[in-house]
């Protein structure tokens, strides 16, 4: 075992595939030289040059277009998105393009987009959103969305092997966070598979991202308190693997989803309503859903933290669903 | 390609939109298609200086393009039938077909959607170095997107082996090329990527195909793209039923008199190569191809709702 | 009373509301001497003159932006994006600005997208969908989706005088139908108030646009069966209207909800968890979603009809809800 | 303005930038920011040239047009604070605020984001006959996106009285101006839309102050739209903690020598305008105002969270 940050194990499995498969390739804005905003490609450019980390001009509807046709033709290209909010602008080549390409023309789209979600750095409306609901809904599409290193380097590996463009989140406030991993790269991990992060019998908590993390840590805590909370890390939103959360909600009685994103419209109301058509009758409550207000996110530190689900946020509402 | 094939060719073209428009009016096939009457040779101008390897992309308006690339007429008529042997079974109809076999990747029904595509196919063409020109067909409305500012100035920084293939048919649906562009003139696009751009007239055959060989060479010996801006005229309505209030028919008479078609035929007669009578066997050899296009659609089987069960991913 | 077509409505409420207010101006593609592509303004260039029914060139981003920019200022814009299929390219505009003005820059943004979703026309992938899904998770948005012709006017209204940004569904299928309304313009209808069209007992039907107009049908087919349905037509999705739906679902114990869009990520799924989170110990069936299923829409005939839900599909798993 | 009053808010602006730059270092604030420190003839050059009922918009990279349009910087800066009373009430930050009362319509973090906003403006302008022009302010990064295009080609062919302002300061973050746009002359794109464009020394006060006043007259008098390069560096790193990896320190250097400040400071010494004591005056002034600023953020209170819950709609 060897501790990591989630950077760095972005960085070594991206290595790595670059070594692997001469058809991998790294493009967005600032990877090379600068290694990205946030660091995840930092040196890439040192070992594999400017056509294998390319650095482009600020236009992500092309650059995301542009990687569609090379993935059509047979490259797989991975991109970044630099923030997600960002990838409003790719929309279009995402939906229309990316996700129709094999479903209607019949042509495989091996295209990885990773970018980060997320709030938690005081970055404002526009720097911290959790858009995975603007793809959640559009069939064509995968979603990773891991919660710590080993889970990252082996979903990503997934992802980049996988013939069909998959999204692939990056929460920001995971970055620096050190984890425990194997030595070497974790292997891949199959696409479609929720993890059991901890088993329990009381109350089953759902969630992906750095929620997951989070989960992890209420879960602890509410365990100091007698409470004994499953969690359910997510690992894909798509596929999605229902099956393991209808298990545990039927082990449980009683589930609590957790979402970064304003709670109207997220991706935990398509588990809640998915739970409840799966396992109504093992449910000893409502399915719950814990996420932030309507609103986006603000930028001063105490309206963001008073926005975004906390640990004690979690830990409370699972208390109150087994106390009641 | 020789000029009595591409002579043909135009010749199904014209049928096969000519026979979309009546089927249409018919009630014999739904939802919608673009047509290309006018255009023709625009297709086959740019299809004729083409290499086996090399890829294009089109438009909603891509049936010309298609066919003018090799596409098998009763195929590409079955995709708009909704029959099982179209080439994207149905699934696609008019403007999602798809064909890398011939080196066609697809007709789009997003305006601008398939330029960054296409440059995407140069880049990848520069990765393996494998002399493939990409050629991307998109019109003077879709010149407008920002995706077209985006990818030109990407595929001029990278010098990508991608020509830009600008249909001016004078109109973006019922808004005027004037009256989309600040400036009409769309070769002149190419200044601000320092890109070589030039206008040809879209009707005239031999002067797109000698265009797009001397820019596919230069693309082809690693000296950029280029956006070529061929000038011709929809003849059709933008799409079926289009009652074309925002001109006047005697404009469209007057473009008539321009038909690519005729104008080849005339050429074709005077200087020997066809006589009369060679006309009539071409024009009947396409007739005929067409009808038996049809009569392969209406014998066709539909697709099977049950085949998009576990065809979502690759 | 008098009979008339949803698009002829639309066209009287823009000219009525072009007339009443100088600060209201419509924009967008072909909408001028073509009318717009379903013909919703036809007519209307010759009453107000090309500045106040305003051809653009193909340039959703931007035109959804300056429309935007306008606002801001204090114009009342209400545009027209073709196909909602093409609003992918605005969602950066209408996201990140749109939806950002009042709630962080405390500045008001009066705008109106019109736009019709939906499939059943044949008009293939990039033409048929219902994508209301990448808004309803955006806080900042409202999102009208009328089923007949005298809610479109009501609604139109309110969204042309609202202060902020309201997208507004006019599903295709709509268009030409005809339907009653009053003599002259129905009053404006407030946002945020669901309509029991049709009241029952035994079961809900909740839904909204075009599949709101067929869930009526159905339940006049259940009545014929004995079976009777009550239908929610949610008019506007955000602000959303639980009370009615949370009333309708104490009042018969058996929820469903019909989508037009793929099942997986779609704005039932929201609704479906507030029922569980607002009803719980009412219902006496889990909430089922009627949906269509996660595949692009096809463009051939019978694919597309196996794919978008029907009137025998609502009636059949309504009677399976009642049977059962 | 006044040549002093810009040199004052010249001052203000560099004052203003370096104690965002320290506080962060010193984990006074969080969050991010973007400072304009080498720019700020650009900011005050524009400002100078402007009515007061003129528009303006601006990037990330906003604080110093924010102030040369008159912003308060106690205000601005309590913005960064994430306190109560800063512009958007802590809720935007550095790139989200804006005060239409003195013509300031938003920094924004979408680069390129608010280029058609700005169009809007001038949308707006020319239906109300108001004589006002707005001002867009973007990066060389910025002109990119394809919403620069698009944008562009609207207002010149609307003839909008808009114009825009691109400062070219040498690199996009990382991406320095020639690895970003295929014809790194900006100016040159104005071209494409048959809409004036010229390049200008961005560090020339004078020279910016005059070219916005000639094009901001065109635009009043209805002839439309013009895209102005300003020609400038940006001292600072892009934003806080760059390590400035993809330049030199003696390329800094280099540009440091054509400190905007410092050549506008020699200039009105030699025009015997200001004395050295002058301007020693001027600098602590302009530093007393900063000061004055900080201590406004922090005896200032902290925005209430329930504040947001009626807060989405107006
Ligand atoms: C993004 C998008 N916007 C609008 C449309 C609707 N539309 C289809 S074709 C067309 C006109 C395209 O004009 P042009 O690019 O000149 O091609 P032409 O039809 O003349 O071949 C429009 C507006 C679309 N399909 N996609
Ligand atoms: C749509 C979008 N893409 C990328 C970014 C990240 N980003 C912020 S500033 C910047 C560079 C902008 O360069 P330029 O336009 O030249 O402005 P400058 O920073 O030089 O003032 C980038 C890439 C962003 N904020 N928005
Ligand atoms: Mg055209
Ligand atoms: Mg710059």
């Amino acid at each position: 075992m060897r501790t990591i940050t989630f950077t760095q194990i972005l960085r070594e499995t991206l290595a790595a595939e670059l070594r692997r498969d001469p058809s991998v390739f790294l493009m967005g804005e600032d990877l090379g030289v600068y290694g990205g905003s946030f660091g995840v490609t930092r040196g890439l450019i040192d070992e594999f040059g400017q056509a294998r980390v390319r650095d482009t001009p600020i236009s992500e509807q092309a650059l995301t277009g542009i990687a569609i046709g090379a993935a059509a033709a047979g490259q797989r290209p991975v991109i970044e998105i630099m923030f997600m909010d960002f990838i409003t602008l790719a929309v279009d080549q995402l939906v229309n393009m990316a996700a129709k390409l094999y479903p209607i023309y019949g042509m495989p789209c091996p295209l990885v987009i990773r970018t980060p979600p997320g709030g938690g750095r005081g970055y404002g409306a526009t720097h911290s959103q959790s858009l995975e609901r603007l793809f959640t809904g559009i069939p064509g599409l995968k979603i990773a969305a891991p919660s710590n290193a080993a889970d990252a380097s082996g979903l990503l590996q997934t992802a980049i092997r996988d013939n069909n463009p998959v999204l692939f989140l990056e929460h920001k406030l995971l970055y620096p966070l050190r984890f425990e991993v194997p030595d070497g790269l974790p292997q891949p991990i199959p696409f479609g598979f929720a993890k059991r992060v901890r088993e329990g019998t009381d109350v089953t908590i759902v969630a992906w991202s750095h929620m997951a993390h989070l989960a992890r840590q209420a879960a602890a805590r509410l365990a100091q308190e007698g409470i004994e909370a499953e969690v359910v890390d997510l690992l894909t939103l798509s596929p999605l693997d229902m099956d393991t959360v209808v298990d545990s909600a039927k082990n449980t009685g009683r589930v609590m989803i957790v979402e970064e994103g304003p709670k109207t419209g997220g991706f935990a109301a398509e588990i809640a309503a998915q739970i409840v058509e799966q396992a109504y009758d093992y449910l000893e409550k409502p399915v719950r859903r814990l996420a932030s207000p309507d609103f986006p996110i603000p930028s001063a530190k105490n309206l963001e933290a008073a926005c975004i689900p906390t640990v004690p946020d979690i830990v409370a509402l699972a208390r109150s669903m087994v106390d009641a | 390609m020789e000029t009595v094939e591409a002579y043909a060719r135009m010749l199904t073209i014209r049928f096969f939109e000519e026979a979309i428009e009546r089927l249409f009016r018919e009630g014999r096939i739904m939802g919608t298609a673009h047509t290309c009457i006018g255009q023709e040779a625009v297709a086959v101008g740019v299809a004729a200086a083409l290499e086996p390897q090399d890829a294009m992309t089109t438009t909603h308006r891509g049936h010309g393009h298609f066919l003018a690339r090799g596409a098998d007429a009763g195929r590409a008529m079955a995709e708009l039938f909704g029959r099982e042997p179209g080439y994207s079974h149905g699934r696609g109809g008019s403007q999602m077909m798809m064909d890398p076999s011939i080196g066609f990747y697809g007709a789009n029904g997003i305006t601008g959607g398939s330029i960054p595509f296409a440059t995407g196919l140069a880049l990848d063409a520069q990765i393996k170095r494998t002399g493939r020109v990409a050629v991307c067909f998109f019109g003077d409305g879709a010149s407008n997107q920002g995706v077209f500012h985006e990818s030109l100035n990407i595929a001029a920084l990278w010098k990508l082996p991608v020509l830009y293939i600008v249909e001016n048919n004078g109109y973006a649906m019922s808004t005027a090329t004037r009256n989309g562009l600040a400036d009409p003139r769309i070769a002149d696009r190419a200044v601000a990527y320092g890109m070589p751009g030039s206008t040809v007239n879209g009707n005239d055959f031999f002067a797109v195909r000698e265009a797009v060989a001397s820019f596919a060479a230069a693309a082809r010996a690693g000296r950029g793209p280029a956006l070529l801006e061929c000038v011709t005229y929809r003849l059709s309505g933008h799409s079926r039923g289009d009652p074309r209030v925002y001109r006047t028919r005697e404009e469209e008479a007057a473009a008539w008199k321009n038909d690519p078609i005729l104008l080849l035929e005339q050429r074709l007669k005077s200087e020997g190569v066809l006589d009369d009578a060679a006309v009539a066997a071409h024009r009947q050899a396409a007739q005929a191809r067409i009808d038996e296009a049809i009569r392969f659609c209406e014998t066709s089987s539909l697709p099977d709702p049950a085949s998009l069960r576990d065809a979502l991913f690759a």
